[in-house]
């Protein structure tokens, strides 16, 4: 393409863009799911910076009480979450998730893909019957492939509907990762140099 | 209601064990509460002091004469070998190295700590469906798939030649048609031959002026068999005197 | 209610209307149909004349992509109208016909106007109603009118899009059958069908 080209094609986009705003919002907001960049470009046509128009898009609806979220790769509309006073249902008994379902799907989160063993060994208790079904049914995690070592265990990984639950963009967002990675704590061996644990033995 | 003797659930082993150890799920998680009340920061504990603590509960538990899950005990077991080891003069053959062993079993402790607190910190998120929703009704995007056809000129002509093609074969097969079936140059023969005693040339029962030659071989064919069929039937008789010669035919009493 | 209450109530909502805006949008997005001035009162309290509030950011949504509007009395909101060409675009799929379409829409180029017995006839081969069907729906074949023998049976024939899909100026374009003999595509394609005896016994 020419810069000529190039120009030309700027400048309809320039032009479009109100228009092309427009028609974002309207297919996000008639998705039955949130939708990916790819899904977007099928209906409303590979025009522009999608990725840049969607993040414009998102600030514009940032003060309002619906918001444009973006939830591991997908769009949607959401409202705000300074809100849910006015919208929850007066009386719905939110179904708690046990300790081990909790634990147990934040192990995954933030090791995925992880394999069965692998959680079993970092919680230290065998994973019950019941644990990574329920995750499963919430819709928050799946199987994501075998593992090519001995015994091709299955892997479990998160999905989109998890991010999309607790409001995450990306796994990126998960509370404290930096962290944990800087810490060596997600890593699968201790770290080296980690402090001597039993620098208090000859005290 | 708490009356019913059916509300008790019946008392079993494994609910003895949950009054003590059920608070925690497994050992590790023992270690990891038992740390917590050495120091915060779980870098920081003394994994020496931590067996002792260990090792203490567990004799205690015992004490109380409950029944310990094996799992606790094998930790215990392993606790104590691993005490054994931490206090002996360093010793470069051994295979693993104690402090390794330690170093592990604190990375655990840390690494479990750490799944917890994330756990939590991730249900204080906001939750869709309880702190964020979503349109409850969406209309769903479509697609109006239409169909568009693609068909070249060259494939509509050439499929038009090889209809054009089969019909003229067709032409031939009507042609084929017109022949003088067996069983009609049977009849005519049998009927024209009638009583006649007299040796006759087969030629002179083949009808005159036919335009048609491939009707007319049909005829002349289909007579000759006819000739033979009703010679075979002892309705007629065949004479021929050599090769070539004109064959002749009466109708036999 | 005095003077006075008034004035102060007056000042309270000019203060909090932004945030009664948000939550009105909120609970009109999140609610599974459209709803009522009383249902939204009943979400979000009765405070300030919603009425002049929700036509304030009707208002404010009007050249967006989504629209809020009332409908009887109840407020929903909606993707704007213009924009519904984007919700269900349409998509071409290019198909091929079936070998028993072209033969019949060869035999209707040559031969129309002309009826479905005789496109079998001369076919030889019975003309299922769905092989019309599919050349009607490309476009290139339309009915033509019933001929006046008995039956009434309807006439098919070509339509300009069928010209102009094949790049013929006029059906007189179509070579005759010396042309089609002269190129070789009498006897290019041996005929897939066999030539059964009663495709003759029209003739």
């Amino acid at each position: 393409m020419s810069i000529a080209d190039t120009m030309i094609n700027d400048a309809t986009i320039d032009e479009a863009r109100p228009a092309l705003l427009r028609a974002l919002e309207a297919v996000i907001f008639a998705a039955a799911a949130p939708v990916t960049l790819g899904d977007i470009a099928a209906h409303v046509g590979e025009r522009g910076d999608l990725a840049t128009l969607l993040r414009e898009l998102a600030e514009s609806y940032a003060p309002r009480g619906i918001n444009l979220v973006e939830r591991g790769g997908r769009w949607q509309f959401q409202t705000a979450p300074d809100l849910a006073h006015h919208l929850r249902p007066a009386r719905e008994a939110v179904r708690k998730l046990s300790r081990a379902a909790v634990e147990t799907l934040s192990v995954i989160a933030y090791h995925e893909p992880v394999t069965r063993p692998e959680i079993e060994e970092i919680r230290g208790v065998a994973v019950s019957g019941g644990t990574i079904d329920v995750l499963m049914e919430a819709g928050w995690v799946r199987p994501a492939g075998r593992r090519e070592t001995p015994g091709r265990p299955l892997q479990y990984a998160t999905t989109p509907g998890f991010l999309a639950h607790f409001n995450l963009s990306s796994r990126r967002d998960l509370p404290g990762l930096a962290d944990l990675k800087a810490a060596g704590l997600l890593e699968r061996e201790p770290p080296r140099e980690l402090a001597l644990p039993f620098s208090g033995e000859n005290e | 209601m708490g009356d019913d003797p059916f509300d008790t659930p019946p008392r079993t082993p494994a609910q003895t064990l949950v009054l003590q150890l059920g608070a925690w799920e497994g050992p590790l998680d023992l270690l990891l509460t038992l740390a917590r009340s050495q120091r915060v920061d779980l870098a920081q504990i003394s994994i020496l002091a931590l067996v002792d603590q260990y090792l203490a509960f567990i004799r205690d538990a015992k004490a109380l004469s409950l029944e310990i899950a094996a799992d606790y005990l094998v930790m215990a077991a392993w606790l104590a070998y691993l005490k054994s080891a931490l206090l002996l003069p360093p010793d470069p053959q051994a295979e693993p190295d104690p402090h390794d062993m330690a170093l592990k079993l604190q990375f655990q402790l840390q690494r479990l700590a750490a799944m917890r607190d994330a756990g939590a910190k991730l249900l204080a998120r906001p939750q869709q469906g309880w702190d964020t929703f979503v349109r409850a009704d969406p209309e769903g995007l479509m697609f109006e798939t239409t169909a568009r056809y693609d068909t070249s000129l060259f494939e509509l002509l050439s499929v038009y030649g090889a209809i054009k093609a089969r019909n003229s074969k067709s032409i031939h097969v009507v042609r084929r048609r017109a022949v003088m079936a067996l069983d009609e140059a049977i009849e005519r023969l049998e009927r024209l031959l009638g009583a006649s005693i007299d040796w006759t040339e087969l030629s002179r029962f083949l009808p005159r002026d036919l335009a048609d030659e491939g009707y007319a071989r049909s005829v002349l064919a289909s007579t000759f068999v006819a000739a033979l069929e009703l010679t075979k039937l002892g309705k007629a008789s065949l004479s021929q005197g050599a090769a070539f010669a004109p064959i002749l035919v009466r109708a036999r009493e």
